[in-house]
């Protein structure tokens, strides 16, 4: 039997309104055990945790019960304020009854009732809680960056100028990211290419950053500070150590007709390729699904014309196993397939295009020269429509249900830059609303309509039809005047939404870090810890964790990083306690335990037990190693004689929740 | 002497004065069960799966009830009320087991549910007519042709005879004297002659059981009975909870949320933690219960009680054993067989 | 003697002492004050927590004792660890009293009586102390032996100092097991100690203590020439019901809990050795 | 003094899908039932059938498990493990003669507040349909 | 058949192969045949194997020490899985134990005589299909079906699945459908199934012979035995009880009861539990692929193990 201290949370009114917190107070002191019941306005705030302290030491309590918002809130909180106080952080449990109590309820006799039901329940829980002491496991002191971006590259510089080693993996044969296909970036205009490629540079030259460029996460084993990581690295046929980057291979390949990716397919590259010039590693990779060599053993020209002997046409993926302390997940963003939308002409005409592939045609390394074309003939567009919210903050199947963010601001400078370079070009906007909260956005987005006159229409469009004459038809309506446009356009750029990269679900499942419906990674905690991931030593970084524009996603990285370095230069982390335990005098041995664990973290050992005749009889029986072990409790469920079991979570802690609540 | 020819109208006249218990069949099997109108009932059976201590020794006597509040507690009686019923066909086996518990619970300090429950029950025995392999009451003193109880009944092919033998039997009879005739009781006679001819011919009815007589408690101590029994006893209470002679018990609590209901039930002294306590077991192995099981009913228990063994010879253990393992394998043992 | 044989009463804990580290002391009485019962030494009482158990303990306490009874408990399970985490004013359900008492009318009459208690074993010995010390004239000289594992474990310390050691032909003998800072007196096991104080063999011996200490120390009074008809000790075993009935407590024809605790040392020798 | 009992129901949820999802629809006000009380247990594979049984000796009408979607269990694959558990209990359950609808398990993410509560409201319905779980009851916690 | 087994024995007795044996031993009567150890070639005089071997030896080796010295075990082809089974929990060490696989026709139930009406039991003659019972009060003629043993009746397998030596041949699995009676059950509606199992479950006395001769039922301790457990119970107080008694039961041996049968023939009360134990070895059968526990000594057993595609439990209510 313990002392138990109540605690009856207000915030505010945010429960009190809904919940009378006085009742509940003095229902839960007559709880058997209980010897101090109190409510407080904000109990999380310092004068609540105060509070509490004080309490723990006048009545010496043994445990202590918190009617307040969510665990997953506050319960660290608690925890923490009654560690200071003495008590062990594990003493502590709190009753939900904001979120599951007075936020869904709105009569005031039902959710004051069902408050002191869930009180009760932790009631019964805290009476068999005991004392818990966390374990320590050593750290690995290197990070993983998965994903050579803006934002992995960042991360990596951060976590490495502080003395740690990274490792970059990136599935391109290049790192640099989106960032290095955009033109100019917002609201500065200053050329992206020179603000990224000196970062590439840096980290192919760091001493503590090892990249490995066209390579991907196979498997990932392990835990917080002691993961395990399986490094695919795809064959390129290109001995990297030999390659110069000289790029004759890339001139003299016979096939000629693969669409640039670089470019966003708008030219074409050999099969043999280097992404780009500033492309780092400068290594030219070989692309299997077009060599001729590979696919049918004859030609082999790249290999007569390389000087340094680098092309290797029998080489194989090749896998490294390393070990991390920790995981920083870039992975980065992809723009939705634009096909889909039938109403606007993607699929039919060339001349829909997407904002990146207009980055493209802008950009001076782009396939015009950085002079805007028209795709299909060539001249220059004289009426160019750009068409916002592209499958962003849509209900559709095909769309997204959120914001994209960056769209508002890249069409107002692209729209700002064509009006700039050609003013003899109409330019129209149609957005349904203009996002802009952003340093100097606003005043850029201001400049485009009022010093560069482009015309922003609030608006759908409706149809983009193609012409014979190969112009392209925009039907939309303009909803402040109220009426229908029809515009004969020579080019339509579409914004469409970014979605999380394809290959981040996968990556996800190997992580076993958990993800929204978007497939964009959560966080631990939306507003307190918006760089971690609820699994332990996985952390997120850029569009991964949900859309952002540039200096938002340096910003991240650097926090992401500062996260990684915080795990980093400890030696030891203390563990979850909250782990299986198994009874030796319980455990039948019969590994059931051991084979639904997915960690791994549960062994056998052979150990002789005396009888009650006194003989000695040899038993396996299993033991769980705390450090490995993330206490999800698949294994308690297994034990049919209940060997196994799980602190904080026991089977007899839930069930004396059970029976509270069904009192 | 006292016939009934139409038993229906016995079981109903009885129903109307008490409850009535008889055997019913249940998909072959046959228990004591309240009777009602339509119930399959089978007096031909001889053995009733669960012994007939039930009537008065339930499998589970809630006895109090406590309310907890803070530091307060509140005791409340929540013994049954018990009616008077009439507890028919039980064999002259189960007969002879009532003293046998008499003698444990109505010794003082004197149970009160027990004697509630035997005060207010009265035994309606029925001769066997058909003795079994298995019957070796014989032994005992009983006398399975004319049983004790307080009223003794023959099932013959005239009908049913009956014969009060107790204050509480008459009371009986003349509460339903309505359905009595007269009969001349000769088919009684004939039917205790064949029987004693059948128990003549049983394999366990004339056990030796000289051995038994007058031995002191560590007589049998070592005997190496216990070792060979216990190699495949499998310990499960089978045994002992259709023994009718067994009375170990258990008290335990049950939280029923709002309070807690303390009850009595049947406990076997063939599982493993029996005696154990905080602080160990004084009888750890499968032998030293299997031991403390036989001499229980063979040494001590008639040490206790002039001589009367805990054991009735009704032979519930010899067909129920999952591993055949029982008293009179016991028994012969100990005799030297 | 209570008719409804498992029904108990309530009792209400009025004072806790805290002997040893794992010995506490609890004082009992009615809600509405007095005894729950009489009881005579060496009768036991079942205590028990609703939903938690029950247990049998020996009242600590004299008869002589008008006003409550007394239980000195040793944590070691389920029940009593529930009993030490009590706070004075908890009820606790109390039946009995239950059980043969020491012979102090009879046997003891008159006679010279050695107490030898090992650890929580003074608590059943206590009670038949405190009554023979307030019958002082109906009975000889006294000699209480006593010994623990350490200082800290000697049960009722403070009135084995302050009251017995004072009493007029009370003489009380100390032993602990191992040396310890702080403590002058014998140092030793209780067997071996009984025997170096080799007591005349005219009087009644009271042994109470762990089994292995109960042997060993019978062992050294029959060498000192005592007869086993001449001492008598108290015997714990597990038990659920208390009269006689349940089954558990039973060796041989004997049920523990109501034909002992307290047996003659010549009684047990018909037992079965299963204690 | 209550005129009519309220089916009582209990829900596990696993604490990082479900019981989030719970905390989600409250952070958005979704209305469900107040007789749905939720337990949080790490995940739905820590849920022992024995839990469920013990609930319906407690007097509980009605008791569903929440868990993450099958692929996207916190710790990989417990759910998995769980759905096979959670299918034989029901499976056996129903064989029983016990309502088929008294137990339920649905996956709800961290991000289905509205499925979470639109789940609860049903289900609370559905047990109210049924009514009072008379065939897994124990008398005595019910008094 | 008895004589060879009982040289066979006797031999590993005498030569030191094995300190113990594990066999049957004639008790009383012709249906009074116990489990029993032998330790010497003398005492194998007593062994029996004839048709009243119905137990299933598999489950003493248990508590075997598992070390030092061997101990020989007569298993009937059914009782061959049950070992497997505990060989792959590491229950039993394999090393220790020789296994003398003995052949099976179907063994006899005196029980199901009695039921049938036929008491006074003292002889019994079996030839071919037919059994010829001595009794008290007559002779009587039996189809030898009606008085298997149920689990014979509906035996899975005739193949001695792990054995060290052979007496006679072993067998082929059987194509009996030994789900028919779950069939049954689950063509009924819910009210129908729920008296049923009342009427039988209700008669449970909570012995716990079912348990306790199980061979997957080995813990070293049960949790209804356990206090801390939470569950412990000695007695089934009420209905809820003896239900949740069954289903843990039976859901503890899910995946790993290989039908062996125990639980039914030990019931003193004739509580057809292998119908419980039957449906999860039918579900799982259905819904996870076919299954067989103790088919060998290493496969996962099926609540170890998943698939992605799992059905739902929604299954149990679309289905039956």
């Amino acid at each position: 039997m313990q002392r138990i201290g109540v605690f009856v949370c207000h915030c505010g009114t945010n429960i009190a309104g809904t919940v009378d917190v006085k009742t509940v107070a003095e229902m839960l002191g007559k709880e058997p055990g209980v010897v101090f019941s109190t409510d407080y306005q904000y109990m999380c705030s310092e004068a609540g945790q105060t509070l509490i302290q004080d309490a723990i030491k006048e009545h010496n309590l043994g445990g202590v019960v918190i009617c307040s918002c969510s665990p997953r809130m506050h319960e660290q909180t608690f925890r923490k304020a009654c560690a200071k106080a003495g008590l062990n952080p594990y003493m502590v449990e709190v009753a939900n009854i904001r979120e599951q109590c007075s936020w869904i309820h709105k009569d005031v006799a039902e959710g004051t009732e069902k408050a002191v039901i869930l009180g009760r329940a932790a009631i019964a829980k805290v009476h068999l809680n005991a004392p818990l002491t966390a374990g320590e496991s050593p750290v690995v002191k290197r990070a993983l960056v998965i994903g050579g971006g803006i934002a992995g590259m960042q991360t990596a510089l951060d976590i490495a100028d502080a003395g740690f080693e990274v490792d970059i993996v990136e599935k391109n044969a290049t790192i640099g990211g989106k960032m290095a296909q955009i033109d100019k970036t917002f609201p500065t205009l200053d050329c992206s290419a020179c603000i990224l490629t000196p970062k590439m540079v840096d980290c192919a030259q760091h001493e503590k950053i090892n990249i490995y460029a066209y390579s991907e996460v196979e498997d990932v084993k392990g835990f917080v500070g002691n993961f395990s990581v399986a490094i695919r690295k795809k064959a390129r046929y290109v001995d990297e150590t030999k390659c110069t980057g000289c790029g004759i291979c890339t001139e003299k390949c016979p096939v000629k007709n693969i669409p640039n990716e670089f470019n966003m397919g708008m030219d074409n590259r050999r099969s043999i390729y280097i992404p780009f010039a500033q492309a780092v590693p400068k290594i030219a990779t070989i692309d299997p699904n077009t060599c001729n060599k590979l696919k049918t053993g004859k030609c082999g020209v790249c290999s007569k014309v390389c000087g340094a002997g680098a092309i290797d046409y029998t080489q194989k993926d090749e896998i490294i196993r390393r070990e991390y302390g920790a995981i920083v997940v870039a992975t980065g963003f992809n723009m939705i397939d634009m096909t889909k939308f039938d109403e606007f002409g993607y699929a039919q005409s060339k001349d829909v295009i997407t904002s990146l592939e207009f980055e493209r045609l802008t950009n001076a390394a782009g396939p015009t020269g950085g002079t805007l074309l028209r795709p299909s003939d060539g001249k220059h567009p004289h009426t160019i429509v750009f068409v916002q919210c592209c499958g962003s903050r849509s209900t559709t199947e095909n769309g997204k249900p959120y914001c994209s963010k960056i769209c508002c601001m890249y069409t107002a400078k692209h729209a700002m830059l064509t009006r700039e370079k050609y003013p003899d070009t109409d330019v129209y906007v149609f957005y349904i609303d203009v996002r802009t909260p952003g340093k100097n956005f606003d005043e850029f987005y201001r400049r485009a309509v009022e010093q560069y006159g482009v015309h922003y229409v609030k608006g759908m469009v409706g149809k983009v039809a193609p012409r014979a004459d190969g112009t392209l038809h925009v039907q939309a309506s303009d909803l402040l005047a109220g009426e229908q446009l029809h515009i004969d356009a020579d080019l339509v750029v579409l914004a469409g939404a970014i979605e999380p990269d394809k290959s981040a679900r996968g990556l996800a499942t190997k992580l076993t870090a958990s993800m929204d419906t978007n497939d964009f990674f959560t966080e631990a905690h939306p507003k307190l810890r918006p760089v971690e991931s609820p699994t332990a030593g996985v952390f997120l970084s850029g569009v991964c964790q949900g859309p952002k524009d540039i200096p938002e996603t340096v910003a991240q990285a650097g926090a992401a990083a500062s996260k990684v370095i915080g795990l980093l230069v400890k030696d030891k982390l203390t563990c979850n306690p909250c782990v299986a335990q198994s009874d030796e005098l319980l455990c039948n041995g019969c590994s059931g335990c051991e084979h639904v664990c997915p960690y791994g973290a549960i062994t056998y050992e052979t150990k002789e037990f005396m009888q009650f005749d006194r003989s000695m009889k040899p038993r396996r029986v299993a033991s769980v190693n705390p450090a490995v072990c993330q206490g999800c409790g698949a294994c308690t469920v297994t034990c049919p004689s209940g060997a196994m079991d799980l602190k904080g979570f026991s089977n007899r802690q839930i069930m004396a929740e059970v029976d509270a609540i069904c009192k | 002497m006292k016939l009934v020819k139409d038993l229906s109208a016995l079981y109903e006249a009885i129903a109307a004065v008490q409850e009535l218990y008889l055997p019913v069949e249940n998909k072959g099997r046959v228990d004591f069960k309240l009777y009602e109108a339509g119930a399959n009932v089978d007096i031909k059976t001889l053995k009733t799966v669960r012994s007939a201590k039930d009537f008065f020794f339930t499998q589970t006597e809630t006895l109090m009830g406590f309310k907890v509040e803070g530091k307060n507690i509140e005791v409340e009686d929540l013994r049954p009320e018990v009616r008077p019923f009439v507890a028919f066909g039980v064999r002259g086996c189960d007969a002879r087991s009532f003293e046998v518990l008499d003698k444990v619970f109505l010794v003082d300090p004197v149970d009160t549910v027990y004697e509630a429950r035997r005060k207010a029950g009265t035994v309606v025995t029925l001769a066997c007519g058909r003795p079994e392999e298995t019957c070796f009451c014989t032994n005992f003193g009983i006398t399975p042709e004319a049983p004790a109880g307080d009223v003794t009944t023959w099932l013959t092919e005239e009908g049913l005879y009956w014969q009060a033998n107790t204050d509480k039997g008459e009371a009986l009879t003349a509460a339903i004297a309505a359905v009595f005739t007269e009969g001349d009781g000769k088919a009684v006679e004939e039917q205790k002659k064949a029987i004693s001819d059948i128990i003549a011919k049983l394999p366990l009815a004339n056990l030796d059981m000289t051995h038994l007589e007058g031995v002191k408690e560590e007589t049998f101590w070592g005997h190496p009975v216990w070792k060979d029994i216990s190699e495949t006893c499998l310990a499960c209470g089978t045994c002992t909870y259709v023994c009718p002679t067994c009375q170990c018990y258990d008290v335990r609590d049950f939280d029923c949320g709002n309070g807690i209901e303390r009850f009595r039930c049947w406990d076997s002294c063939m599982y493993s933690d029996f005696t154990r306590m905080a602080h160990g077991n004084n009888r750890n192995t499968q032998d030293q219960r299997c031991r403390q099981r036989y001499l229980h009913k063979l040494v001590y228990f008639p040490r206790r009680n002039e001589g009367m063994f805990g054991c009735v010879g009704c032979g519930r253990c010899v067909a129920k054993c999952p591993s055949k393992l029982n008293i009179v394998k016991v028994i012969k043992a100990l005799g030297g067989k | 003697m209570n008719n409804e044989t498992l029904i108990p009463k309530v009792g209400i804990v009025t004072d806790i002492r805290i002997d040893t580290p794992d010995v506490k002391t609890f004082r009992v009485e009615r809600p509405e004050g007095g005894k729950v019962f009489e009881h005579m030494p060496g009768q036991c009482a079942m205590l028990s927590v609703p939903g938690v158990g029950e247990g049998m303990f020996s009242i600590t306490s004299s008869p002589t004792n008008t006003e409550y009874m007394e239980f000195s408990i040793k944590k070691c399970g389920c029940v009593t660890n529930w009993l030490h985490a009590m706070e004075v004013g908890q009820m606790i359900t109390v039946r009995g009293p239950y059980g043969k008492n020491f012979p102090v009318d009879t046997e003891f009459k008159g006679k010279d009586l050695l107490f030898i208690a090992g650890g929580i074993g003074l608590a059943p010995l206590r009670s038949v102390i405190n009554y023979c010390r307030h019958y002082r004239d109906q009975y000889g000289k006294i000699d209480i032996v006593y010994g623990s594992r350490s200082m800290d474990d000697l049960v009722d310390y403070n009135e084995i100092i302050e009251e017995w050691c004072h009493d007029t032909g009370v003489s009380v003998h100390l032993t602990i097991d191992r040396e310890q800072e702080g403590w002058d007196g014998h140092v030793g096991f209780v067997p071996n100690f009984v025997k170096e104080l080799g007591f005349d063999t005219n009087k009644v011996a009271i042994i109470c203590g762990p089994p292995i200490m109960i042997k060993f120390t019978l062992a050294g009074l029959q060498e000192l020439g005592f007869d086993k008809t001449q001492v008598y000790t108290t015997m714990e075993l597990k038990m659920k019901c208390a009269v006689g009935k349940c089954g558990r407590c039973n060796i041989g024809h004997k049920y523990v809990c109501k034909d002992g605790p307290v047996f003659r040392c010549d009684e047990l020798d018909e037992l079965p050795d299963e204690y | 003094m209550q005129i009519e009992k309220k089916p009582l129901i209990v829900a596990f949820c696993c604490n990082w899908c479900s019981y989030a999802g719970a905390d989600l629809a409250g952070t958005n006000r979704l209305n469900y039932p107040a007789n749905v009380k939720i337990i949080r247990v790490p995940c739905s594979c820590r849920v022992n059938p024995l839990f469920i049984l013990k609930a319906f000796q407690r007097g509980a009408d009605g008791v569903i498990i929440c868990g993450c979607h099958p692929g996207d269990c916190h710790y990989t694959t417990g759910n998995y493990y769980a759905r096979r558990r959670i299918t034989l209990l029901f499976s056996m359950l129903s064989y029983l003669g016990i309502e088929k609808n008294r137990v339920r398990l649905e996956w709800v993410s961290a991000a289905e507040g509205a499925k979470f509560a639109a789940t609860m409201q049903s289900f609370a319905e559905e047990i109210a349909e049924l009514g009072e779980c008379k065939r897994l009851e124990d008398l005595r916690c019910k008094k | 058949m008895q004589e060879m087994i009982k040289s066979k024995l006797a031999e590993l007795l005498s030569t030191g192969a094995v300190t113990k044996v594990i066999g049957w031993k004639r008790g009383e009567n012709f249906y009074d045949v116990s489990p029993a150890a032998f330790e010497s070639v003398e005492s194998l005089a007593d062994f029996v194997y004839d048709d009243f071997c119905g137990a299933n030896l598999s489950k003493f080796l248990v508590k075997e020490p598992g070390k030092e010295s061997k101990v020989a075990v007569v298993l009937k082809p059914c009782d061959t899985f049950s070992l497997n089974q505990l060989i792959k929990e590491n229950r039993v060490n394999r090393e220790n134990i020789f296994v003398l696989g003995v052949p099976c026709e179907g063994k006899l139930s005196e029980e199901k005589m009695r039921v049938m009406g036929i008491v006074g039991l003292t002889g019994c003659k079996v030839e071919g299909d037919k059994v010829t019972v001595e009794t008290l009060y007559g002779t009587e003629t039996l189809d030898k079906n009606d008085v298997l043993l149920t689990k014979c009746a509906t035996c899975h397998s005739k193949k001695h699945v792990i054995f060290d030596e052979l007496i006679g041949e072993t067998g082929e699995d059987s194509d009996v459908d030994r789900f028919v009676g779950v069939a049954e059950l689950e063509a009924m509606s819910e009210d129908e199934r729920y008296e049923f199992w009342r009427n039988e479950l209700s008669r449970c006395i909570r012995c716990n012979a079912c348990r306790n001769a199980c061979p997957a039922c080995t813990c070293e301790k049960c949790v209804f035995d356990n206090d801390a457990s939470g569950v412990a119970a000695k007695s089934n107080a009420n209905s809820f009880e003896e239900n949740m008694f069954h289903i843990i039961r039976a859901y503890h041996v899910a995946g790993r009861c290989t039908d062996c049968g125990e639980c039914s023939r030990v019931c003193p009360q004739h509580i057809p539990l292998h119908l419980l134990n039957r449906k999860f070895i039918k579900d799982i059968n259905t819904f996870y692929g076919d299954f067989q526990a103790g088919a060998d000594a290493e496969s996962e057993h099926p609540l170890v193990h998943f698939t992605e595609n799992d059905p739902e439990p929604s299954i149990v209510k679309e289905g039956k």
